[in-house]
Formats: C-alpha cells, structure tokens, sequence
C-alpha cells in the first residue's frame, strides 16, 4: 500500500496541562492528536498510580501527534513551551502514514 | 466533649476511614475504581447542596448569609498568611513549597464538611443550610494569597486568565452552588421527591466515600511521608486548630447559631485536597505535590475528621454559650 | 396546560438538566465518569422495563399491546419521510445527512420518556405498563426507513448483516425488554423485592442523570452549533411537535389510556441519540455526527423535556376528551 | 424441595441472571462497565460483612465461631485433593490445569453466599452472623493445595513470598472482614444508620450484579466452551453435589444452625472465580485461564445459583432434622 | 537479548468499527493484537473527548498490531478496506520484538 | 529542537504481572515508564476485552519506557525474567526525546 513519511511525536503530561497543551498544538497548527489515558507511571518525580489520585490533579495522559516531518519542529517547540516548567515527556519516533492527505 | 469524641471515633463513617488507612498502609489490593469514587463524590456534593438549598427555601436566609460569605472569604484570604509564617518558623520547607502548601489551609475540604455537618446534627444541633454556599465561596480565595507569597520568591509563572476562569468553575463549586440553587428553587417538595436517594442512604454512601479517602490517604502517607520533616507534620496538626479557632470566633461574632459556627470553624481547620492542588499543579509546578498533597489528605485530614470535629463543635459550643 | 409546564420547568428533574447544561456552556471542568453514566442508564432501564412489566403481570394485556406496538413501529417507519422531506424543504442540509437526522426522529429517546413517564403519573395518570415494549419496538424501524432514503442517494453503503443483529440485539433494547420479561414473570411480589432500588429513589437518579444529559448536550452545543443552519434548528423544534401529534391521534385511534395516548405522542416526539449514532456510524460513516446529534440531542432534547412534555400531555387530554 | 427450587428459579435474581447469559449468548452489545461492576462488588461485601458483624454484635460467638473456622479451612484445604482425583480420572486434563481448577473448588465464591444467604433467609432460616469470617478464611488455603499439587508435577514455578501477602491481603478479603469488623463494633446502632443503604436495596444491587455476573458468563461460555471436554463438564457439576455435603455434614458436626449449615454447604459447594484465578496467573501462568474460568463461572457458578441453592438449602434441614 | 525485526501498526479508528477492524484482520491471518482506550482527539473533523459521548458511537480505540515485515501488506490491506470510509488514521513504525516465535 | 537518540520499549503484559515487572526494572535500574491501561487483544492464548473480565486476573497493561540506547539490554533482561513464563509481548522502537537529562 502507498504510505508515506511522518513523525510520531508522544507526549506524556500531566493532565491538568493536556488542554493547555492542546491550544498551544492548535496555535502553532496542528490539527491532529489523539489523548490516550495513563494508569500510572514512574520518573524523577516517583512513581504514583491512577488508584492514588483523589483529584484531576494527579493523573497524566498521553497524546500522540502523527505529523509531517517538516512540521515537526514548530510542533516540538509549541509543545515545549508548555511542558517546559512540567512533569513529563516527549519521543518521536519515525513512521509510515496511510492517507497522507489527512495530514 | 470526651463522649462527644468517643462516639465519633466509633462511628461508623470513621471505622470505614480507619478500614480504607488500614488497608492501604498493609498494601492490600482492594481500591474503589476512579469512576466510581468521582460518582459516590458528585452525590454527596449534590445532596449536600441540595437539601442547604431546601434549608434557605425553609427558613430564608436574612443578612446573616451576606456576612458569612464574608467571613468565610476573609478566613480564606487571610489563613496563608498565618500558614505560611508557622512553615517558614517551624519546618525545613522552601518558600515556594511553603506557599503551596498555605493555599490548602486556606482552602476548604468539602468532604470534611460534610462528615462535620453529620456529627453537628447527630449532636442536635441545627446549622443554617447556607453554610454550603459559604464553603464553595471558600475554596478559591486563598489560591490567590498564595500565588501573591509564590509571586514574591519570583518563582511563580504568571498566572493566566484560564486559570481563574478554570478555579472559579471547577466542578465541585459549580455542582455544589447549582443543587444549592436547585434545593432552593424547588423547596420541601422537590426535596421530598429526591429524598429516598438524597437523604436516607446519605451516611451510608459517606462511609463509602470515606473507605477510599482512606485508601487514597494510606497509598499517600505510605509513599509521601518520606518528603516530610517532624516540623511539617506539627503544622498539620496545629494549624487546623488556628483555623478551627478563628471560624469559631468569626461564626459568633456574626452571630450564627451554635451549629453555624462549628461549621464555619470546621470549614476554617479544614484543608483542600482537590481544587487547590489542581491549581498549583497549573501555576506552581515546580511545587512538590507530595508534600502538600501528603500534609493535606494523609495527616489533617485524619485528624480533623477522628479528634477534630468533636473539637471544633465544642469550640462553637464554648464560644456561643450553649 | 401553562401550569403544568410552569411546574415542570421548576421540577428537580429539569433543574438538574439545565445546571448540566449552564455548566457545559460555561466550560466548567464538572464532568459525570463516563461508567458512572452508563450505570445510571442500565439502572434507569431496568426499572422502567420492570415496573412496565409488573404493571402488564398486574393489570394483563389484551389486544391492546399488539395494536400499540403496531402502530408505535408503524410511525417509527413513516416519520424519518416526513422529517426527511421537511428537512429538505427548510434547509441547506444535502440528502445523506438529511435522511441520517430522519432516522433519529423516527426513533425514540428513552430518557424522555422515563421524564416523560414521571410528568405523566405526577398529573394522576396511570399509562399502560407495556408502553415500555413500545418503546423499544420503535427504536429500530427509522433505521430502515432512513437506509432506504440514503440508498436513493447512491451513497449509503450496502448494509452487512451484521449490522441488523446489532441493531436488534442493542444493549438498551435487551435491557428494557428483558427487565420488562423479569418484572412480567416476578409481578408484584418480585417487585417488592428490588422496591427499595428500583422505585423510591428513582427520581433521585433521574435528576443525576439528566446532569449529565444537560452536560452531555452542553458540550455538543459547544462544537455542533456551528454546523447548523436556522433551518434545521426550526426543524429540530417543529418536526417534534408532528411526531407528538402522530403519536396523540394514533393513540387515541387505538384506544388507549390518556396516560397511554400521552406516552405515545412522546415516543412519536422524542429523537434518538443512543441506538441510531452508532448504526449511522457503521452504515454511513459520511454522514456528519456533528449534524444529528446536535439536532436530536443539543435541541429536541432540551424542547421536549421542558415545553414538549407538557404539550404532549395536554395533547393527550385533547384527543382523549380527559 | 421443588416448591424451593421453583420459587428461586422464578425470583428477580436467578432472571437476571438469566437475562445476561442470554443477552452474551446471543452477542449483545449490553455490558455493566467494568468500574460499575466492580463499585457493586464493593457495596455487597460491605454490607454483607457490616450486616454479619452487627448479627455476631447482638447474638454472640460463643466456642461455635473457631470451630466453623476451623472446619471451613479444613475443607478449603482437603477439597482441591479430591476435586483433582475425580479431574484426573473423569477428563482428559493434564495435571497442571487439573490442580488449578482443584484450587477453585476448595476456594468459595462470595456471591454464591451473597444469594445464597438471601435463599436461606428468605425460607425463614437465621445463619449466624460470623459466617461471613468463615467465607473470608475459606479464599485462601485451597490454593495451598493446589499448589502442592502442581508442584509434584515439576511445573509449578516456586511460590515467591510476595504472593502470599497478595492472596491474604486480597481487597474481597480485607473489605469482608473490615466491614465485619465495623459492623460487630458499631453493633445495631451503627447499622441503623447504614441501613438505608445498605440493607433495604441489597436484593435490587443484587439483581444488577448478577445481570452482570450473567453477561461476564455467556461471553466466557462463548469462548471458553471448546477448551473442555465432557468429563470437565460433569465434574463441575458433580463437584459442588461434593462439596455442599461435605460442609453439611461438617457444619451439623459442630453443631451450627440449619440456617448456618446451609451456608457452609454452600461455602463448600461454591467455586471461586476472583482471588484464585488471579492467584493462579501469578503462580502457574502456564495453566490455561479459559479452563478453570469457564468450569467455575461459566457451569458451577448458573448451575449453583439455580439448582444448587435449593439442595444445599434441603441437604441442611435433612441433616439438622429441621 | 536476540530481538527480530517488526513492524508496529497503530490504527485509531471508531470504537463502533472495532468489531469490523478485528474480524477483517482475523480474516487476513493477522492473530495478535492490543486494543487501548481512547480519551480524545482531534482531526479533520473537529475535536472530541470521551466525556462529551453520551453513546458508544462517539469514542475511539486505537489497535496495535505487531506484525513480521513481509505480511505488512496484507494487513494494511485488510484494515484499510475497513477504514477507507471512516474517519481515522493508520501508522506503520520500524520496531523489534523479543521471542519472534509469538509473530 | 534539540533531541537524543533513545529507545521506546512497549511491555504488553497481564496486569497482575505489572507489580513485579516494575519492580524487576526497578532492580535494574529502570526508574522511567508510563502504563497504559489495555481494553482487549488477540493472541496465541485467543482473544479477550475488558468486558469480559470478573477479576483483576484478566486484564492487561501496556509499560513503555524511554530509555538510553546503551541501557536497552539491561532493561530487556530484566523484562525478559519477568514476562518469560507469561503471556504477553515486547516491542522496541528507536526513538529521539527531549530532555535527554531526564533519561
Ligand atoms: N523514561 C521514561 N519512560 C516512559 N515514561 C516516563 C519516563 N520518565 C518519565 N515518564 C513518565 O512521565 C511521568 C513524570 O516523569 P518525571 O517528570 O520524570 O517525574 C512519569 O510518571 C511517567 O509517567
Ligand atoms: N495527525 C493525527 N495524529 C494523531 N491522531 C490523529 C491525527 N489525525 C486524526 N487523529 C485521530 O483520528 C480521529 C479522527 O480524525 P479525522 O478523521 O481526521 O477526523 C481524531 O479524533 C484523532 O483521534
Ligand atoms: N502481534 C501482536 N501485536 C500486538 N499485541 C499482541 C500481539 N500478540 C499478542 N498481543 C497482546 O498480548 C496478549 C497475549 O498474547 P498471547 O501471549 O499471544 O496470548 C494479547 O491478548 C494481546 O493483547
Ligand atoms: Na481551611
Ligand atoms: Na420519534
Ligand atoms: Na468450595
């Protein structure tokens, strides 16, 4: 089948911070992501779990951006801005897309 | 106010605390799912909203909800302050944790009220049904002293509008002020139509609710209490009882009825383990979480809802002469 | 009539779904757990179909439930023509989705008519225990009507088997049917049994769940208000009250109670949100979601539970001479 | 006897049930979201525990309480023996899988005592109270068992000491006992005040718990069906008949009530279908999941629940001559 | 630790397809695969999130397929047929796996 | 932006093994991973969903861990002794991250 080049850019961030972050996606132009929910996890922060939460505050979550590689950086940047002072973090990974029209 | 505590601790709603700690700090598996605590949490939010809004429609409400919103903001505002002295004098902790933790003290913890306002009223006494909107009206203002102390460290972002927009709406004081204007609205007829969920099983549902604050405390105290120093932990056993003095004071100064002021007070000694920690989340990253969350919700919180309650209806009792 | 809206605006029920709904608008972060939700609804389902089903073990059937059921399935096929047509009259919308939103309004919404059930015995009706078999006899036949609209177009899919079973077989028709079999078989005596659950704090959960129908519709209204023209927002107000009046005179026709008569106009009112999305979603994924589920959810929703249920009512009274 | 059975085959328990297993039969997209599911499991052992506590609160325990302990553990451990003696010899299972489906026998299903206490009730008998700290003590040694078992066949890995914390301090087991332990210190006070909750709608609970319970069987049926040959299939229907008379004659041996009796044979009758499956993929992760959850959830469980109850019900009044 | 070389597909797709995705897999011999939930997105058409579903026609899931490189075609193959009409996106990355047996 | 070479391990695994893997990667050294909760899957041992599951015995999770190229054989080991006898599948993608000094 015809694919083509893009980039898998993940993001694991708090949650409080996904609409944020999403706006800031947004302004810098970029369309499409899909949020995936996070059970727990482990950094330099420690480790906590969903179980442990009592309020929107603790849990993460994951987005996962499929973009053109030319756009990859001002994406990188957008996002950067917001996770800067925050928890979390951000792979690319390199992929093969279908329906390279949808990006 | 020794039976008075006795009883308390022997309550069911307390046992259920006590089971949920229990099991957490012996690292059982058991855990109520994330929905369903949210869901047992919107019930509770909503009938205690509900049936305060009923409560005005019954008795109407006067000057005296004016002047108790007022007192609560004030206490609100003000009690950083005060916290944030006592952490620099007392612990190890920097200013920007310090101020993060001020903010919870100032804040409210509706969950508290809620278990306060069982015991008032198992102890005959009956609180003005506006005290509710007194709590929601509580829980944002000491966010602000709090970034004001952050803001002097130069450590604070600049906070955006979305975050105001975001404390003013989050979903426990809209939920909270919106069945108070239900209850309100629709009076003693529309509670009698709800009461068979919102009133009967309600100390039931609390004691579930109240099993996984203490599972949720445990995993927290198990985790956290790594991050505190001995002075830390004294200040979240003293300051409540500041808190719980100056709502004590401030109720009858304005001039609530007995069960009004030990609900101001417990709302005073209370400390917010949800809205406010959201918000720091969001304007004090660099703030550590576990120290706030683990102060909060794994040592007054405890101690507010087995020792504090009995104390702070007894403070109301003293200062009110009755 | 105008009493009867007025007291139904200001009932618990509506008051609940208009804070959902304020907040939604208002963006607040008050959100329901999706599982909490769809607990609510099996629950909502279980006892409507179980008290249906008690009331036909109680007071038998007849022919009456195989006159209504036909002409209940009977409208649920020839009003997705009426709405298609008017659709296409009054607004810019192009065929696909145009006969996707007639689907919805052939079909029913079951939350309206558990509100509508509740509005219906508030006023002292009593309306036939089977309407509930109705109810879910009408949920699928829009379907059909609407694939056979599209396929004129060229562009509905061939429809896979699959699909019909899962149509057939959707989870709220098994319930309602199922729980209608349960209460049939128990009657009465099985009825005092779950009491406690099913009856009294129905209403209760009613005003739960319609926060977060409210929050729900809130949210859609947010991001679909855009795609509508004024057209088919008129439509969305207009094509209910010719559903209503369907349901009112083929009631009467067939000799129903005024309870009865009243809960077919609002079958024949109310549009689908749950079962006819998710069969549009498979068989004409073209069709824009954002389109139908704002009509049917956004706007005939919020109409019918607050200025519809008494219009269908007094409908009801005005065919039945009651 | 028929009389029983019939009333239990006809109550809203056993048809909701049913309606589950046929709606996951028949491929129906209806499912109890899994946090639902587990929120009702978590009511029903606190009120089961809560209510066994206050029982022993009012009526005592007296020497009867360790010796139904004792012979509860008793049977856990002895059970799984000869459950793998009749697989081995009646199907074609291998050793491995034959000593974990033996430790779900010698375990117990809660919800099977959950309803079969309702049964037992409902004919008019009173268990004693501590039955609930026997259930809970009977979870755990029959994996022990098993694990003996599995081991003289070389493959079962060795038992890592986290483990066995994990199995004792399991959440179904922690939250049985604590509630017991609420319920016996707050005594018929403390349920008067949960009581709303906690007992009046627990049959309705019930119902929803095991339409799910239902639908988690069919879909297990549906897949797991062709792992089991018929000697499998005859087993877990042989078993239960085993293990009910073994704690029948056991619980009249130490001198229980008929109602009490009953309970035991049911304990000894019931196969779990929570801690030891878990248990299970830990510990010999080899053995084939679809196996010992289809016999034990998908036969034992419906083939308890209608049929078995009854018999236990009468095997206790055969030999308590009441 | 010896791994083989893999390719990792990741379909987001609506949770109503699932069904229809999974069986047309199976039908082209692709047995494994993880389905995870989805919280939200964005796309062309429009941003969503779980909580604004009142059925399960709104929700996504995204579908994870590790697969040996030379049936990449077949699968893609298969999926797209269930995708073509529906909204959602297909990505293909380069991966290892360990105990290539399982493939 | 300025990003590093790592790697994205994906460990799907049964969820009563999540405990004990995360403390073998621990053990190794380990101290970053996000779990994902799993809905469903397919794989030698059949199909399954999150539906059909009375107990945690059932379910899956998925842990993926960023880590640094030269610590990818520590971590599989690790891994490997844990989900050895258990069903489940392991996948390892090459990666760029941000803030390598999180890693
Ligand atoms: N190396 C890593 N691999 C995967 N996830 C990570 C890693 N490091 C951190 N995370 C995720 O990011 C969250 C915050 O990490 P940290 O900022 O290091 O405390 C953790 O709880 C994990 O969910
Ligand atoms: N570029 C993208 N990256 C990641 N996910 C996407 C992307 N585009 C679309 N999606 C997902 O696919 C869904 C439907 O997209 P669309 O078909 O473009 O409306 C969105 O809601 C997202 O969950
Ligand atoms: N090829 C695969 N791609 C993605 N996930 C898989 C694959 N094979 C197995 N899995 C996942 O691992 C679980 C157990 O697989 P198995 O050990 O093959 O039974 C499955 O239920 C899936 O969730
Ligand atoms: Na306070
Ligand atoms: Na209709
Ligand atoms: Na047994």
């Amino acid at each position: 089948m015809l694919t083509h080049k893009a980039k898998r850019v993940e993001i694991t961030i708090e949650a409080v911070m996904e609409g944020r972050l999403t706006a800031a996606l947004t302004k810098a132009g970029v369309t499409g992501w899909t949020v995936l929910p996070v059970l727990g996890g482990s950094g330099r922060s420690g480790a906590w779990s969903r179980e442990g939460q009592v309020s929107r505050a603790g849990g993460m979550v994951q987005v996962v951006c499929l973009i053109r590689p030319e756009r990859l950086d001002g994406l990188l940047t957008a996002a950067f801005a917001v996770v800067e002072r925050h928890i979390g973090v951000v792979s690319v990974t390199d992929c093969d897309v279908l329906r390279a029209e949808r990006f | 106010m020794l039976d008075l505590a006795a009883a308390n601790l022997l309550s069911p709603i307390v046992l259920s605390f006590a089971l949920g700690l229990i099991a957490a700090l012996a690292r059982s598996d058991l855990s109520v799912p994330e929905a369903v605590a949210k869901g047992l949490s919107i019930y509770l939010l909503f009938a205690i909203g509900f049936k305060g809004g009923v409560a005005v429609a019954e008795h109407g409400v006067g000057l005296s909800l004016g002047l108790a919103i007022g007192a609560g903001v004030a206490m609100s505002f003000v009690l950083p302050f005060i916290a944030f002295g006592l952490l620099r004098g007392m612990s190890r902790m920097g200013p920007l944790d310090a101020a993060a933790v001020a903010a919870h003290y100032g804040s409210i913890s509706i969950v508290t009220f809620v278990a306060g306002t069982s015991v008032v009223e198992a102890a005959g006494f009956k609180p003005e049904g506006f005290m509710v909107a007194v709590a929601a009206a509580m829980e944002a203002p000491a966010i602000l002293s709090a970034l004001w102390l952050a803001a002097r460290t130069g450590k604070a972002g600049g906070v955006e509008p979305g975050l105001w927009r975001e404390i003013m709406l989050n979903g426990s004081i809209v939920l909270l002020i919106g069945a108070f204007a239900i209850g309100w609205i629709t009076g003693p007829k529309g509670l009698s139509e709800v009461a068979p969920l919102l009133v009967a099983p309600f100390k039931g549902v609390l004691c579930l609710f109240l099993l996984d604050m203490g599972l949720v405390a445990g995993r927290g105290l198990r985790g956290g209490g790594k991050v505190l120093d001995r002075g830390a932990i004294v200040f979240a056993l003293v300051m409540p009882l500041i808190g719980g003095a100056a709502g004590a004071i401030l109720g009858a100064g304005i001039g609530l009825s007995t069960g009004g002021i030990a609900l101001l007070a417990i709302l005073g000694a209370s400390g917010s383990y949800i809205a406010v920690p959201a918000a720091m989340r969001v304007a004090m990253p660099e703030a550590n979480p576990s120290i706030y969350l683990t102060l909060s919700l794994g040592v007054t919180f405890p101690f507010n809802l087995t020792i504090g309650l009995p104390i702070y209806l007894w403070m109301a009792q003293t200062v009110s002469g009755g």
